[in-house]
């Protein structure tokens, strides 16, 4: 028995909560469902569970490796070649401050980028399961079913209120 | 003239003022439509081209051609001999421009990072026209940079890379923190104006063919707007908005201590930081206000994303920053003037009697003056052409007083026998240079991205609604996230 | 592919283009740009990296300063001074330290050719003309002219005595007339003058060495004596031992002059006198000082009435008495005449008012007194060749004019740029029959002569150079090449003795020698042997080895010159006011720029040393009193046109604080017409306006002239140093900085 | 356009093009560096190996080494003293180009090879001094036919030596890796 | 100012270097000697490659002089007079303020001479540590000045510039963009260091001696050993006159300057 999924496309956020509720009630968990929309709805307002990012973590860790950077950059390199200037210690403090800000919020910002890269998936340019509808506000909803209660599926989706509710199929974006 | 009548505050001109604010869905907030219509003229917005504007592109690229490359690589062939550096005056305008568009890169993140952490709606339109100016702006701020070292095809020997010479850049130095700092701002801004951007770049995916249609692909990285990428663009935005305001504050504080470090009189200043901070939002906020009037006066729909509020809220923060500006700008001054140090006193004296003084008092009239004067009135606000005035005169302030504190007070120091004046050479094309090629990037991006926000403004629209009160109908807003 | 590609040209292949080449290398290493020409038989005590050096004497001026070169794999890289030379003691003057900018300089005569008169000797491009002879060709020329002794005449110029004797006896052989020398300089350092007084008061010409390194009082009447008078480099040493040798007393300096000179502001009083009346100071002075000694009053200065000195003169009679005060208590009191207040109808009595003044104090042949310069050691006693006074010059043209000389041979001096135009050398040439330049530059003289035959430059010659001021002792400075000669040249010495045995007869006898250094050798062998020398040898093949070694021979102790002050003293003096020729209203006082001197101006750096007075660089400036030039209208780059009698030149105004309201002033050494690429069209010739009046001794009277000024309406910007800012307090409001 | 050439580069001989470009660029990088260390064309080809295997020393052809900066590249008249008592020197065709610079009396213009920068002052005579010998920098010029440089002579290299045998005593260490003691 | 009596050793915290206070070469220039005549300035630049700019360049305050001598009026006419002529060059400060900014280590401290130094190869002309020299003695390549066509003879098309022959071999001559001050003549230093080396002693007081100082007329300039109490130039620094420029900015000058009288 194989699944298929369906995407129902809901024109209001009302609705597509509410189907979102129905199919919870009929037994469709949340990891085989999935919701796409133009603008970031809170999983609050859709009635569905806290997505998991790791976006700050990757964040946080690129600031530690770039603190360590910064320590290294201006604790570190001058004992590899030590040239003095000024009258001036080799390794100063304040620079040394200046120094380690900059590069742990410039690893913050760009493994936080990267952070969404990665957990994004992105760049992906697979065919995926989208209707350009979306980014004109409308709400998809996927769900995997199994075949024979496609049917059945179908017709509880367009009761809720769903525009249009059809098996969906990858296509290029 | 309007600015007079409304500065001396005619009664009828503010019983009218009454009589317009009452009415919310003047706010765009409050006027909300269909996504679809706003993506249809936003879309609409960048395909729309005249003849005017190819025939302004055209000027503007020879301009980047002749005044810019050409201009440049005269210049790297030549030698600096060509601009008009000399001793005492070893910087000139390559450092002026540096500063100035560091400043206007300033109002972008101000606008989006700050205004967003605070959670300012009338942002919601502009935000990213703002970081377009800021990223655009530190890329002319960067080839300043560039163009003013002796030396340029040497300026790798700035990053540390490990290398044979064994021989790691000089963290001491006040321009390295700078190379890390503009490095930083750089990326950061560029990031933070690209992830705000995939969901639009996503948008006019799915409604261009084409070109565009391959370009917007490529560039929207295959976002569809799930759960799990929403989640995670608008934890990044989070996390950019509260981290690159430190970044921000940083690169102008250092940028402000190229100078602050230096013992010279006239620049070696504790106040520099702040005062270098507050001026680069001053010009900013100028810079932004001409963009924006300028973007609604020449491309199609804009009238209805930008509005009076938004020139009105501006004006406020204009407003708002002059003062700040002008604290700062006397501080500066009165501890310097009561310093007693001879070579300040006499360069003070140089600033306010030598050959410069005309941009002396130009950049106090300029910044401090005139908005003064005027800000204040919610009719010069609202009336774009004058604000857009108002912020070109500020940028002009803002410039000379860069102007001032880079060759002028680089043209007195502690030996007089080596006091003189700095004339600009091939500056002024290369200046010209890099103002075309803001202007260029900035008319091929309102064509290629699209300049508002759609999903934020839609974002905005859907917590803002009205409710009747009564007879009259009183704005509510629900916190969305 | 014929010709392979090396590895550099792969490089260069390899990365963009050749422009790109240029970008990218960064610092340009020395040896990139410097022809590296191996040697194809490397001299034994050469190594590849390590200099060597040459002892050798300066030809920038008449002064004969010794200098060491450092030279590497055959070009000369520094000057240095000859430490042990007793002229300059291993110093040197900024002239001769640039002097090498003159042996490499893009513009030089690249060997021997003919030309039409006044046709340039390089292009637009300042591309040397090829020569067009070979020197056997000009050899002949010369020998042709030889042929007819009568109409022969010889113009040298002050520097390279060795020449000077050698062409003597060539003319003397010839039965030619006698070589006549010349110089801007000695005609500005008014030699003539000097030495007439010199001869007037004690009975012998030569020129007086002022000892002031062990004096500690120095009066200095005009003398610019630091500047380019006589010899700059021994008198700037002998200052510096007058300010700091003595660590019990500093000696103290006063200067008389009308526009403050590079001398006058190392004075610690300094007197803007009225121009012409410096003899009358120095008359009253030695009356002040004698009254105040209760000694009788000598003759000399009986007659001095102060009170029309300090009328005629500025200088109140309150600062004379203290002057005289000054005088009396000092150990060693000095007074030197100089510069341009014996350019003046009066400059001869000036001259030996001063004198006097020494002689009353009684300090001639004493440390810190005057010297009657010694004769150089082969020097024929019976004569001080001092160059031609202008009015000698002037005699002279005047035989050219009349068609008298047929061939004219010029060598050292640059008559059309450095003599008044007045005089009109340039016309004169015209009723020559033949020039022959032996110019090493291509100046104005080679431009407007027939022939041009290129002596070596002074580092690529042999010779020698007497020294006629600057030391207490006898020296004979020695010259040899540093390096071969860079172009196509050949020592004129050698070209005359060829010519001489080329014509035979008389000249080839006069001059049977193989070359240059024969000669020299011939004149040096006099002194092998000598007693008191710097060093000594048996016989004269070790004698000239030693003598180029050492840079030159000389005495070791300083010649005493038994000088009867007395009977100096016994003269009447005529001290009056001067003359003035014109009729202007501003005093006119030229000088001789200190840094470019008379042959200075196509030596790059020199024209970018700023004046130490203006610091104006490569241009010619006319000072004037900001006060009068407030008055006039006039401000700083103002083109001004000075107008006297015998001409006009214009130049723009340098505001100076430090001269007369009622002069001006301007520095001599600019204006060439031709010279080569650093000194054609810059700035302008002051010599242009000289009038054609000469003192008693025959020198020109370049400062007695008055002159008129008017405004162009035209500016130049000088290109100054300082800054007018910070030095003027221009652009700082009212009350100035 | 550009997408039918991006279609085009997809199909096989597209792809077989890249390669063959890529190849080529390739190639030609290689045989860029290849060629730029090889050893320079010189006047005459002077084997070191065969004068080494004669038994003469360096310091025989280069003595500057001893004494200052350069060691000095060898005049004819070095090359003409040995040579002119060998009968060879008249029969070998190879040396024809010596007798050929001698009769002329042109200078022999040797290409040097193991070059610094200009703007780094290398002096011999302390390197030497301090025991180093010619191979250590210059490798063992008895195997090499035309010289050539082993090393690439840049700082790190001169650094790593300095570096090495200043060893523990500061003082020498302060002045062996002075920025001063090469650049000025 | 000279009056000063502070040990520099303990003055300011980022100086507190004992050894840099002392220095190991120092310059003494008598003020009251100098004539103002510009022989340092010629000898210098011939020494040390520097190039000339010719006029226009030189107006706009472009000279590349390693030395300038400075002189002001005072007074009025007819009490008019020149102030001490002042021959201002890198004064090799022990805590030099153009060292700390440059950001590529080009304007260093040497330690084994105790001396400013710029390494010209690693400058990339950001020009920063002019702007913070308070004596204001660091130059810049503006052009190549050196290689400018005009100084050129065209030999067919290819350009041979004769001045370059008297380049000094021991010196780097420097292209444009590349800042570059008075060195102490540190090639003598090396060469007079080396021979003394291969001699095995010390370098002698009075050995050897920089260009300026060679040249000069009136020995306004004394140039040698700082830290041999014995050398003529310790002494002098110590005199009665001497006076240090600028020495409120603590910046360690190792010339002194000895005042008129």
């Amino acid at each position: 028995m194989s699944d298929t999924t369906l995407m129902a496309l809901f024109e209001d956020i009302d609705p597509a909560s509410e189907a979102i509720d129905k199919l919870h009630e009929m037994g469709v968990t949340d990891d085989r469902l999935n919701v796409i929309s133009g603008v970031p709805f809170t999983h609050k307002m859709l009635g569905r569970p806290h997505p998991w990012t790791n976006v700050a973590r990757i964040a946080l860790g690129g600031a530690a490796a770039g603190f360590l950077v910064g320590i290294f950059l201006n604790f570190g390199t001058p004992h590899l070649y030590d040239v003095r200037v000024g009258g001036q210690v080799l390794t100063p403090i304040p620079p040394g401050l200046i120094i380690i800000f900059e590069m742990t919020f410039l690893f913050a910002l760009l493994s936080t980028f990267l952070g969404v890269f990665l957990d994004s998936f992105f760049p992906n340019y697979r065919p995926m399961e989208y209707v350009p509808e979306i980014s004109d506000g409308k709400i998809g909803i996927f769900f995997k079913v199994p075949q024979d209660e496609q049917q059945k599926f179908t017709e509880i989706m367009n009761q809720m209120g769903a525009e249009s509710v059809q098996p969906n199929e990858a296509r290029q974006l | 003239m309007a600015v007079t009548s409304g500065y001396l505050g005619s009664e009828k001109a503010n019983a009218e003022h009454h009589e317009e604010e009452h009415d919310p869905r003047e706010s765009l907030m409050y006027d909300p439509r269909p996504r679809g219509e706003m993506n249809a003229m936003v879309m609409e917005s960048m395909h729309t081209t005249s003849w005017k504007f190819w025939v302004v592109l055209g000027v503007l690229a020879f301009l980047v051609a002749t005044c810019f490359f050409y201009a440049w690589g005269y210049m790297i062939a030549e030698g600096l001999g060509v601009a008009g550096v000399n001793r005492p005056a070893y910087w000139g305008v390559f450092l002026v421009n540096t500063v100035f568009w560091i400043g206007i890169s300033h109002a972008g993140t101000f606008i989006s990072a700050i205004l967003r952490v605070m959670k300012a709606e009338f942002r919601r339109p502009f935000t990213r026209a703002a970081e377009l100016m800021t990223t655009f702006g530190l890329i002319q701020a960067g080839a300043s940079i560039f163009m003013h070292l002796g030396r340029v095809w040497l300026a790798y020997w700035m990053f540390p890379i490990p290398n044979e010479r064994q021989l790691w850049p000089n963290f001491h130095s006040p321009l390295m923190w700078d190379l890390l700092a503009i490095t930083t701002y750089v990326l950061g801004s560029t990031m933070y104006l690209f992830l705000p951007l995939i969901p639009d770049l996503a948008m006019a995916r799915d409604r261009s063919t084409g070109w565009r249609k391959t370009f917007y692909r490529i560039l929207a990285l295959g976002f569809r707007g799930t759960e799990g990428e929403w989640r995670h663009l608008t934890t990044a935005m989070n996390i950019f908005a509260f981290a690159i305001i430190p970044v921000m504050f940083s690169v102008h504080t250092i940028v402000s201590w190229d100078f602050a470090m230096a013992s010279r009189p006239g620049w070696s200043s504790t106040v520099f930081g702040p005062y270098f901070v507050l001026g680069a939002l001053h010009s900013g906020m100028g810079a932004v206000a001409i963009v924006l009037v300028i973007m609604r006066a020449t491309m199609k729909h804009m009238d209805y994303f930008i509005r009076k509020e938004h020139f009105d809220a501006l004006g406020k923060l204009m407003m708002i920053v002059s003062f700040t500006y002008a604290y700062f700008f006397f501080n500066d001054y009165i501890v310097q003037w009561y310093g007693g140090d001879k070579w300040t006193d006499t360069l003070l004296h140089w600033l306010e009697e030598g050959p410069m003084a005309w941009m002396f008092y130009q950049m106090i009239a300029f910044n401090i003056v005139i908005p003064f004067l005027t800000l204040w009135n919610k009719r010069v606000r609202t009336t774009p052409w004058l604000l857009a005035l108002i912020g070109g005169l500020i940028n002009v302030g803002m410039y000379w007083e860069r102007y001032i504190i880079v060759p002028v007070m680089l043209s007195i120091n502690r030996m007089p026998f080596t006091w003189r004046l700095y004339e600009p050479g091939i500056e002024i094309y290369l200046t010209i240079g890099t103002f075309a090629m803001f202007l260029l990037f900035y008319m091929i991006a309102s064509r290629l991205i699209p300049l508002i926000p759609v999903w934020e403004v839609q974002e905005g629209q859907m917590v803002h609604s009205l409710r009747k009160v009564g007879k009259a109908h009183v704005p509510t807003v629900s916190e969305f996230e | 592919m014929s010709e392979k590609i090396s590895r550099r040209d792969f490089l260069r292949l390899a990365s963009v283009g050749a422009a790109t080449t240029a970008v990218l290398t960064g610092c340009g290493p020395a040896s990139r740009y410097v022809q590296r020409e191996p040697y194809a038989r490397m001299p034994e005590y050469t190594y590849n990296g390590l200099s060597t050096y040459y002892a050798t004497t300066c030809r920038e001026c008449a002064a004969g300063c010794g200098l060491i070169v450092r030279t590497m794999q055959g070009r000369a890289l520094k000057v240095e001074g000859n430490p042990n030379h007793p002229v300059n003691r291993g110093k040197t003057c900024p002239r001769g330290q640039v002097t090498l900018q003159g042996l490499y300089n893009p513009n030089r005569v690249r060997g021997p050719l003919q030309h039409a008169r006044g046709e340039a000797l390089y292009d637009a491009n300042f591309q040397d003309a090829q020569p067009n002879l070979d020197w056997e060709a000009a050899i002949r020329v010369v020998a042709d002219a030889l042929e007819e002794t009568a109409g022969v005449a010889f113009l040298m110029g002050t520097a390279s005595d060795h020449l000077f004797d050698l062409v003597s006896d060539l003319a003397n052989a010839a039965g030619a007339s006698a070589p006549i020398r010349f110089s801007a300089g000695s005609m500005f350092e008014t030699r003539a003058t000097l030495s007439q007084a010199t001869e007037n008061l004690f009975g012998r010409a030569g020129l007086p060495y002022f000892d002031i390194a062990n004096s500690d009082l120095v009066l200095s009447f005009g003398a610019n004596f630091l500047e380019t008078w006589l010899s700059p480099v021994a008198y700037n040493f002998a200052f510096g031992k007058m300010r700091r040798g003595n660590p019990q007393r500093r000696g103290h300096f006063i200067q008389f002059e009308p526009r403050m000179s590079q001398t006058g502001s190392k004075a610690d009083d300094w007197f803007p006198i009225v121009p012409g009346t410096e003899g009358m100071v120095a008359a009253a002075i030695g009356r002040l000082v004698a009254e105040a000694k209760g000694e009788p009053l000598p003759r000399a200065f009986a007659s001095v009435d102060l009170e029309a000195v300090t009328s005629a003169s500025g200088v109140k009679l309150e600062a004379l008495a203290q002057i005289a005060q000054l005088v009396i208590s000092a150990f060693a009191p000095i007074a030197i005449p100089g510069g341009p207040s014996l350019g003046m109808s009066n400059g001869l009595a000036t001259a030996e008012a001063v004198l006097s003044l020494n002689a009353l104090v009684d300090n001639f042949g004493k440390p810190g007194g005057v010297f009657l310069s010694p004769l150089s050691p082969n020097q024929d006693p019976d004569g001080y060749h001092r160059p031609a006074s202008a009015q000698e010059m002037a005699d002279f043209i005047d035989r050219m004019k009349s068609g008298e000389i047929k061939t004219l041979f010029i060598h050292g001096v640059n008559p059309i740029f450095e003599l008044p135009k007045s005089l009109g050398f340039a016309e004169a040439l015209a009723n020559v029959g033949t020039v022959i330049s032996f110019a090493t530059f291509p100046d104005e003289t080679a431009v407007a002569s027939d022939y041009v035959f290129p002596d070596h430059h002074g580092l690529e010659a042999w010779g020698y150079q007497r020294i006629a001021t600057g030391a207490m002792q006898s020296v004979l400075s020695g010259l040899q090449p540093v390096v071969s000669p860079f172009q196509d040249t050949r020592a004129t010495a050698d070209v005359f003795i060829a010519a001489a045995q080329l014509t035979g007869g008389e000249p080839a006898r006069a001059l049977p020698f193989n070359d240059e250094v024969a000669y020299i050798q011939s004149k040096l062998a006099n002194l092998v042997g000598q007693a008191d020398g710097s060093f000594n040898a048996p016989e004269i093949n070790s004698f000239s080895a030693y003598f180029q070694q050492h840079g030159g021979w000389w005495k070791n102790s300083a010649e005493e010159v038994a000088v009867d002050a007395a009977s100096a003293l016994g003269r009447e003096l005529m001290a009056s006011q001067a003359q003035f020729a014109g009729a202007g209203e501003f005093f006119f006082v030229p000088f001789v720029a200190p840094t470019l001197a008379e042959a200075g101006a196509n030596k790059p750096w020199l024209q970018e040393l700023p004046d130490p007075m203006t610091t104006v660089m490569w241009n010619t400036w006319v000072e004037m009193n900001p006060e009068t030039a407030h008055e006039l209208g006039i401000d700083n780059d103002d083109v001004v046109k000075i107008i006297s009698e015998a001409g006009e030149v214009e130049a723009p105004v340098y505001l100076y604080p430090a001269i007369r309201p009622d002069t001006i002033a301007m520095p001599f050494g600019q204006g060439h017409t031709a010279y080569g690429r650093y000194a054609q069209g810059r700035g302008t010739n002051p010599a242009d306006i000289f009038g054609l009046l000469f003192n008693e001794a025959g020198d020109l009277t370049f400062a007695g002239m008055k002159v008129k000024v008017e405004k162009t309406g035209r500016k130049q910007p000088l290109s100054r140093l300082e800054s007018r800012i910070g030095v003027y307090g221009e652009g700082m409001g009212e009350e100035g900085h | 356009m550009i997408r039918n050439f991006l279609e085009w580069l997809k199909q096989p001989m597209g792809r077989i093009a890249v390669l063959i470009a890529a190849l080529s660029f390739l190639s030609l990088v290689a045989f860029g560096i290849f060629y730029t260390q090889q050893s320079p064309e010189q006047p005459i080809q002077f084997t070191h190996q065969r004068h080494i295997g004669f038994g003469i020393q360096c310091l025989y052809c280069h003595p500057g080494a001893l004494r200052g900066p350069s060691p000095g590249l060898p005049t004819q008249t070095k090359c003409w003293g040995c040579h002119q008592q060998m009968q060879i020197t008249n029969t070998s065709p190879k040396l024809a180009v010596l007798v050929n610079y001698v009769k002329n009396n042109k200078p022999i213009e040797w290409v040097p090879v193991s070059q610094v920068p200009d703007f780094v002052h290398f002096t011999h005579r302390p390197h030497v001094a301090a025991g180093l010998n010619c191979e250590e920098c210059h490798g063992d010029m008895s195997v090499v036919e035309i010289a050539e440089n082993p090393q690439v002579m840049n700082m790190g290299w001169c650094l790593n030596c300095h570096r090495e045998r200043a060893g523990d005593d500061q003082e020498k260490l302060i002045k062996l890796t002075d920025c001063g003691t090469c650049h000025y | 100012m000279s009056n000063l009596n502070i040990d520099l050793n303990r003055v300011g915290a980022k100086g507190a270097l004992a050894e840099e206070a002392d220095g190991k070469w120092g310059m003494v220039i008598d003020q009251d000697v100098c004539t103002g005549c510009q022989a340092c300035v010629a000898a210098c630049a011939m020494e040390n490659n520097i190039p000339f700019v010719m006029e226009e360049d030189a107006a706009y305050g472009r000279t590349l002089h390693w030395i300038r001598i400075e002189r002001f009026w005072e007074g009025e006419y007819p009490e008019v007079r020149t102030t001490p002529y002042q021959p201002m060059l890198c004064q090799q400060c022990g805590s030099a303020p153009c060292e700390p900014v440059c950001p590529v280590f080009a304007s260093v401290h040497s330690q084994a001479q105790e001396l400013n130094l710029q390494v010209y190869n690693r400058c990339i002309g950001t020009r920063y540590c002019a702007n913070n020299c308070p004596y204001q003695v660091r130059t810049f390549n503006w052009r190549d000045y050196a290689i400018e066509p005009f100084h050129a003879n065209d030999f067919d098309g290819q350009l041979v510039f004769p001045l370059h022959n008297q380049f000094n071999p021991d010196v780097t001559v420097r292209r444009r963009g590349i800042m570059e001050k008075c060195t102490f003549c540190i090639q003598r230093i090396h060469k007079a260091e080396d021979k003394a080396k291969s001699e095995g002693r010390a370098v002698e007081d009075g050995e050897f001696t920089t260009a300026c100082a060679q040249a000069c007329p009136t020995n306004a300039i004394t140039f040698g050993l700082l830290d041999d109490s014995e050398s003529l130039v310790s002494q002098l620094a110590n005199h009665k006159h001497g006076y240090r420029h600028l020495e409120e900015m603590n910046t360690l000058p190792r010339i002194t300057y000895l005042q008129e009288g």
